[in-house]
């Protein structure tokens, strides 16, 4: 067993279990910050992949942006601090059920697969992975499409969020 | 003009309809308008078919003027035209009685718009199936003439026209319903609808047919044939359509009716059924025979025992079209021998003068039908004196559809009797005994043409049409004109037949 | 002029005349008759040049003037038609131009040409006569007759049609003709078309003759069937006649033998042999030159004169060894005919009736001469009998002209002007009248030695004893004892004796247009006579070579041997004639009404009650036949009732469909059912749409990873 | 070396945690956080795949991109929306949102 795969399974482990937290604590500030550890986790896994700016980008957009925004809205919609009653439907058994079922079915289909065993060829030396995406980003041979695309997205998702959110109530002249 | 010398048979065949079209955008009042762009537009056609009579070699084998265009090449159908011998005479008479048919109906004042356009429709759906080669394309043209007509009696009809015109057009669209899948059937089988392709392969034809053997088939087909074409001729039993149809129907329409559209089916006889089934023509030949006998003598008997002058004369139709199919049944039984060639030139002629005599009776009934308001014989009598040039005209009419010799009808009917006769001297003796039943018919066809011409001109006048408003008045010199050019012909034929029987015998000799 | 060309023009003029009054001059009577007699006088002279130049070639019977062209394509080849002129032909066309033409002269007189409109006349009824003042008081005179153009059109196309008949050398346009007669006899009997009775007659005149005409008609279609031509001289050679002759047919005859029968039937009607006389008496109703037109010089001659035209094939299988079935029935009708008309002219009191039953038994002469194979005495009879009995229906045209002229006098329209017993007496005011008439009855009656009827039927009483026909000799010799007695009755009542009316003594003798041809008849009513003297008569025989038996007899390739001079047959027909002619005259001196005439038997008065039989057995049963069994029943109710029982069984078959499949399989279990399946399958299943988001979310999953399994397992693996 | 098989195992089996929260959690916003879970785990597959095929073929890491932009995207209107519905009918528990039944 290598150090990476020791590296691998010790991240894995802990995003795993940080993510079970996630879907079971009570308190949903708790599970808000089991998320960041989760997201952290991952971003760790981008880091062992190479992917560095995954990495990257992941601690700034979703540790530092989503993961926020979340406990805004924890708190925004929280009627007692100690979250009182189930935090899980009673249907909570057939989920996890399905959850287990999912996770074998997938385990099983990956399993038939030949190219599961495939290894990584090592990382090309001088190979600029970061600059190489961004001139594919926006190269018109690339993808400047769907990262405009993206972008209107964007765009709407925060027209959206904003006229969603916005309550006529209180709006005072 | 080069154009038209090369499609002289689509020209004439689509002129009517085209000019039809054009009709629709002459404004709905001028109906003296419509009555002479109808009048004029049906002369173009009358006009090139004598250029194609005038330049048609009879001596000449198969058809002439022949044009093939695409028309539904998937199933293998094109319109194919042409003419020969016979069809030609056919679209001759076609195309003189239209213009006179029309002329007659000079006196209509109710939509003329509608009414002339459809007889302009009806020109082309009846040219259409005489100048057909092409089976698919003949079906289409047999069934197009049927719905100007239906609605020419419908609408312009007499008292009784909803139930004429429904029989009519049910009884002939049910009795063609076999002739479509028959059709379909050598369509299917040959992968064309050629005529002269499946003539020449379908008498020949052996194989079996899923399963069938081809005899069986070809004796359904035959029938299928067979009865689509005795329901229009009429044959008997299938002709009580035509007395309704005919009397009820405006009196041009009764004018083609009985000028042309009857010949349509003894024509699908002659160029179908004969060349297609030479095999279940000679077999079934005796029951044609007696069908056609039955014809002719009922026929008699019928318009004998009529009071409305109309339906006697409709039923004279049955009578005269009888001798046709019997000439044509003996020519079935023998045929290649003189004496088929005979009844044939007989039944062919018959065709034709039966078209003129007939046209020209039905057209007289509407003159004095139209002074008169009834049809009803008992209420005429004795008009001779009041209108003595319609009763000469009546007369001489009378005469022809009465078989007189030196008039047309006795030509064609004489070489009909004679054919059969000699089929039954010399090849099948039965023949010889319808001949000689259809005899009484022949008797009685002077009974009741006499009948009519007692009960209307002769006898002691019926005061009521001498005096005041019911004073009948003479027929005009537009009638005169319509009669003229029947009258002309009809003993033109009758003295000197060779110019027209000389076109038909070519024709017969090399087809059958 | 080319002999054949003139035959060919011969028929024309009359139907051009016909033509031309129609079309164009039919409004001036002048114009009308000049060239309607002029047409008459064109072909007259036209057919005496041909009988001059055919007497003049040798052998005519050989070669005969004929010409034809082609005129019907039949396959291969052509039906031709042609005139021909033999020996037979130029003698009938002698007679018929001769007759024609004075006929059309007489119309002019009898038709009152020159006389005033008549007061009241309309077309289609007689003319009753115009009121005139002369000399200041007003008195009645006959009019003229309204119709006058029409009818010398009609008789122009009449004498067409009787040309073609003679000029024909074939048996189609034979027909033709013969048809075109028996069309204007039927315009010609129906001529007042007004009256009823003339209506009628015209109507059974047609008709009766079709009967005939259609069994000719089969008879031709026959005989050109058989032989492939029509044309006399073609068929009439000898290997055709034989082979026709041994040629079996049917009802046990030879085909010959059938085909003659089919044609002579033809002649039965036309020539009004029994049982198809009965039309002749009727057609009496039309004017009076067309009574002499068509029942003395043409039309009914026209039956006899086919007869005598297909004589070869009539007798083309008789051998000498007793006549055939088909001359047997010739024979039979021929002598029966003969016998029955004249008893029935015993007893008839219309002047124009007694003249047509003895032409009807005339003819009955000439069948049954024909039936016995005297050909040449049978067209010898028919041509003298064409003079005398023209000459007779003239003359009692004339007769009842005069009549008339009295009628009008007296103003009393009751007077029957025909009828027999309202006359008497008019010799001395009809003088010419009188004579002609008195020669052409004699001439009828066979009266010895002088008139040309004593040689003719002379020759066929001789001819009918010399074959040891003896069955036809004695009917023939009472009819012609009946003949003799009914002429003379007739003369007697006419013209002997005092007037028996106020009409007969104001009777006036006739103009010269109708007195002309009465001349002209009578003098070949005696001198015709004379061209046929048998050559062993007693003292008369030689004088006079026979010429007619040596002319006409060459028609045919083999002339008969006229029979053996006997006195047995002479001196029958002078007892017969003379002994009828006194009986006659003694029983009927002094009758002075119809109540004393003894022979007013109701069963010949009613001729035997034919017209009440045909009548009752054919004309109501044809007519109820046709209105009830074909009309009412067959079309109406079997052949209608199937097609319109098409109409409930299609909407029984349509509701049918819709209350036991439509209502209840299709609308109630599939159209309704599958409705209320889903509602109640909706019902059912609305429980699971519970709004939780979550819940939509697991089903899909579940559906998701069985539908995915089931893929892979099934599908993939 | 770490073998594509652990990548794709782990980001699956983070998928089925986050799947389980969606199912199971009565918070709304508990539930968008399992969706942010699993859309996690898509990413780390779309790395994974990204570095054990052709490095230099930069799809997995455009389309990971795509998918942060996506997650963004879906959390500010989710949380919007949450938001809204809090203030209306005064809870996020998603058993009781259920207008939308029958």
């Amino acid at each position: 067993m290598t150090g990476e795969q020791i590296v691998f399974l010790v991240v894995a482990f802990v995003t795993l279990g940080s993510g079970f937290m996630v879907v079971t604590t009570r308190n949903l500030v708790h599970a808000a910050l089991w998320l960041v550890a989760a997201l952290f986790g991952v971003a760790v896994t981008y880091v062992t992949l190479n992917a560095n700016f995954l990495a990257v980008v992941q601690v700034v957009v979703y540790i530092g942006a989503i993961a926020i925004l979340f406990i805004f809205a924890v708190m925004l919609t929280r009627k007692d601090l100690r979250d009182q009653g189930p935090q899980m439907n009673k249907n909570w058994w057939f989920g996890a059920i399905l959850a287990a079922l999912t996770f074998g079915g997938l385990y099983f289909l990956l399993q038939g697969w030949e190219g599961m065993t495939k290894t990584a060829t090592s990382y090309p030396v001088s190979f600029d992975a970061i600059s190489e995406l961004g001139s594919v980003l926006v190269s018109p041979s690339g993808y400047v499409l769907p990262f405009e695309v993206a972008s209107v997205l964007l765009v709407a998702a925060l027209v959206g969020a904003v006229y969603v959110a916005f309550n006529p109530r209180d709006t005072r002249k | 003009m080069n154009f038209i010398s090369t499609h002289l048979l689509s020209t004439i065949l689509f002129f009517p309809a085209i000019a039809a079209l054009v009709m629709l955008f002459l404004p709905k009042e001028e109906t003296k308008l419509h009555k002479w762009y109808a009048l004029v537009a049906s002369l173009v056609p009358f006009g090139l078919s004598l250029v194609v009579w005038f330049n048609f070699d009879p001596s000449q084998p198969g058809y002439q003027f022949e044009e093939i265009h695409t028309w539904y090449a998937a199933i293998g159908s094109s319109l194919h035209l042409g003419v020969d011998g016979l069809s030609l005479s056919m679209v001759l008479l076609t195309t003189l009685l239209t213009p006179i048919a029309i002329l007659a109906s000079f006196s209509i004042n109710d939509r003329t718009k509608a009414y002339m356009i459809l007889f302009l429709f009806l020109e082309t759906g009846m040219l259409g199936v005489f100048m057909a080669l092409d089976l698919l394309i003949f079906f289409v043209f047999w069934e197009v003439g049927l719905v100007p007509m239906y609605f020419l009696i419908n609408q312009w009809g007499s008292a009784n026209r909803n139930y004429a015109s429904l029989k009519f057009m049910i009884y002939t669209m049910g009795g063609s319903l076999g002739l479509l899948l028959a059709v379909q059937l050598l369509g299917v089988l040959f992968k064309t609808y050629d005529l002269q392709v499946i003539t020449a392969q379908w008498s020949a034809y052996t194989a079996p047919i899923g399963g069938i053997p081809a005899a069986t088939f070809k004796a359904i087909a035959f029938w299928a044939f067979v009865i689509a074409f005795a329901v229009k001729v009429p044959l008997w039993p299938f002709h009580t359509w035509l007395p309704d149809a005919h009397t009820e129907a405006p009196t041009a329409g009764s004018m083609i009716l009985a000028g042309v559209l009857l010949k349509l089916g003894a024509y699908g006889f002659l160029r179908l059924i004969l060349p297609l089934y030479p095999a279940e023509a000679k077999y079934f030949a005796g029951a044609l025979a007696f069908l056609a006998v039955a014809a002719i003598v009922f026929g008699a008997f019928g318009s004998y025992a009529q009071t409305d002058f109309k339906r006697l004369v409709a039923y004279s139709s049955v009578n005269h079209m009888g001798f046709v199919v019997l000439g044509i049944a003996a020519a079935a039984f023998a045929a290649g021998t003189a004496d088929a060639r005979i009844a044939l030139n007989g039944a062919i002629l018959q065709m034709f003068n039966h078209g003129l005599s007939a046209a020209g009776m039905f057209f007289l009934v509407g003159v004095i039908y139209e002074r008169t308001h009834t049809r009803n014989l008992e209420e005429f009598g004795g008009l001779f004196p009041l209108v003595p040039v319609y009763g000469g005209i009546l007369i001489f009419t009378s005469m022809a559809s009465l078989g007189l010799p030196g008039l047309n009808g006795f030509i064609s009917e004489f070489l009909v009797v004679r054919g059969s006769f000699g089929v039954g001297v010399n090849s099948v003796p039965v023949m010889a005994i319808y001949t000689a039943v259809a005899m009484l018919g022949l008797l009685f066809t002077g009974a009741y043409i006499l009948k009519g011409i007692k009960k209307v001109l002769h006898g002691p006048m019926n005061e009521h049409w001498a005096h005041g408003e019911h004073k009948l008045t003479e027929i005009n010199a537009r009638e005169i004109i319509v009669m003229v050019p029947l009258m002309v012909l009809i003993l033109w034929i009758g003295l000197y037949p060779a110019w027209i029987l000389n076109v038909i015998n070519k024709a017969v000799v090399m087809l059958f | 002029m080319e002999t054949t060309t003139l035959i060919w023009l011969i028929p024309l003029p009359p139907v051009l005349a016909f033509f031309l009054i129609v079309l164009f001059t039919n409004k001036s009577k002048a114009l009308s008759h000049t060239i309607g007699v002029g047409a008459a006088a064109l072909s007259f002279i036209g057919s005496m040049v041909v009988f001059v130049r055919a007497l003049g070639v040798e052998h005519l019977g050989e070669h005969p003037f004929e010409s034809a062209i082609n005129w019907l394509p039949t396959g291969d080849t052509w039906f031709r038609i042609g005139v021909l002129i033999d020996p037979l032909g130029a003698a009938v066309l002698f007679f018929v131009a001769i007759t024609i033409f004075m006929i059309f002269l007489y119309s002019i007189g009898y038709h009152n040409y020159g006389q005033p409109a008549g007061d009241h006349d309309v077309k289609g009824l007689p003319p009753h006569g115009a009121t005139i003042e002369e000399h200041g008081h007003k008195h009645v005179v006959p009019s003229v007759e309204p119709m006058y153009s029409r009818f010398f059109a009609f008789l122009g196309l009449f004498a067409f049609g009787m040309y073609t008949l003679v000029v024909s050398d074939n048996l189609l346009t034979l027909f033709v003709g013969w048809e075109i007669m028996g069309l204007c006899s039927y315009l010609l009997i129906g001529f007042w078309y007004g009256k009823p009775s003339a209506r009628d007659a015209a109507v059974k005149a047609f008709m009766t003759t079709r009967i005939g005409d259609v069994f000719m008609l089969l008879g031709i279609a026959f005989l050109y069937s058989a032989t492939g031509t029509l044309t006399f001289r073609e068929i009439f050679t000898e290997e055709t006649l034989h082979r026709l002759a041994s040629t079996p047919a049917w009802f046990g005859m030879t085909a010959s033998g059938l085909i003659a029968l089919l044609l002579f039937i033809g002649t039965v009607g036309k020539s009004a042999q029994w049982p198809l006389h009965v039309w002749l008496p009727d057609a009496m109703e039309g004017p009076t030159p067309v009574s002499a037109m068509i029942h003395a010089a043409t039309m009914v001659s026209a039956g006899v004169y086919a007869v005598l035209r297909m004589f070869p094939l009539l007798t083309a299988d008789y051998g000498e060894h007793g006549l055939t079935v088909t001359m047997s029935i010739v024979a039979f009708i021929g002598a029966f005919t003969a016998l029955f008309a004249a008893t029935i002219a015993v007893a008839q009191n219309d002047i124009k009736r007694v003249l047509a039953y003895s032409t009807i038994s005339q003819l009955g002469y000439m069948i049954a001469a024909l039936g016995i194979g005297a050909y040449v005495a049978a067209a010898f009879h028919l041509i003298t009998h064409a003079f005398f009995k023209a000459l007779l229906f003239l003359g009692s045209g004339s007769v009842i002209h005069g009549m008339e002229h009295g009628v009008l006098h007296t103003g009393n329209h009751h007077v029957d002007p025909q009828d027999m017993y309202n006359m008497g007496g008019l010799r001395k005011k009809m003088p010419i009248t009188f004579w002609t008439f008195l020669i052409g009855g004699f001439a009828l009656s066979g009266f010895p030695l002088v008139t040309a009827g004593f040689w003719s039927k002379d020759e066929i009483l001789a001819d009918a004893f010399g074959h040891g026909h003896w069955a036809v000799f004695i009917t023939l010799a009472i009819a012609a004892f009946l003949t003799a007695f009914y002429t003379m009755r007739q003369i007697t009542l006419t013209f002997l004796g005092e007037p028996r009316t106020e009409e007969a003594r104001h009777a006036q003798e006739t103009p010269w247009t109708m007195t002309t041809p009465l001349i002209v008849l009578s003098f070949f009513a005696v001198t015709y006579g004379w061209v046929g003297i048998p050559e062993h008569f007693p003292l008369l025989g030689g004088l006079v070579p026979n010429w007619f038996h040596e002319f006409v007899g060459h028609t045919l390739p083999e002339v008969r041997e006229a029979p053996e001079f006997n006195w047995i047959p002479l001196l029958t027909s002078l007892v017969v004639a003379l002994g009828g002619l006194a009986l006659g005259y003694f029983t009927y001196r002094n009758v002075k009404s119809v109540s004393e005439d003894k022979f007013q038997i109701p069963l010949l008065k009613n001729k035997y009650y034919f017209d009440e039989a045909y009548n009752f057995l054919f004309v109501k049963p044809a007519y109820w036949f046709a209105e009830n069994v074909v009309y009412k029943f067959l079309d109406k109710r079997v052949i209608d009732g199937i097609l319109h029982a098409f109409g409930p069984s299609t909407q029984g078959f349509g509701s049918a469909l819709r209350n036991y499949v439509d209502l209840p399989i299709i609308n109630r279990l599939i159209g309704d059912g599958s409705a209320n399946a889903t509602y109640w399958f909706g019902g059912k299943l609305r429980v699971i749409q519970t709004g939780r988001i979550q819940q939509y979310l697991m089903l899909a999953l579940v559906t998701f990873i069985v539908i995915g399994a089931a893929l892979f397992f099934f599908v993939l693996a | 070396m770490v073998p594509l098989s652990w990548y794709l195992v782990f980001a699956a089996a983070l998928f089925s945690i986050g799947m389980f929260g969606v199912l199971s959690r009565r918070n709304a916003v508990a539930i968008l956080l399992g969706i942010e879970l699993m859309l996690n785990s898509v990413n780390i597959n779309l790395a994974a795949f990204w570095r054990y095929g052709d490095v230099r073929l930069m799809a997995g890491q455009v389309f990971a991109i795509i998918v942060f932009a996506v997650a963004a995207a879906e959390v500010a209107v989710g949380l919007a929306l949450v938001i809204s519905v809090y203030r209306s009918r005064n809870t996020v528990i998603a058993d009781e949102i259920d207008l939308m039944k029958w």
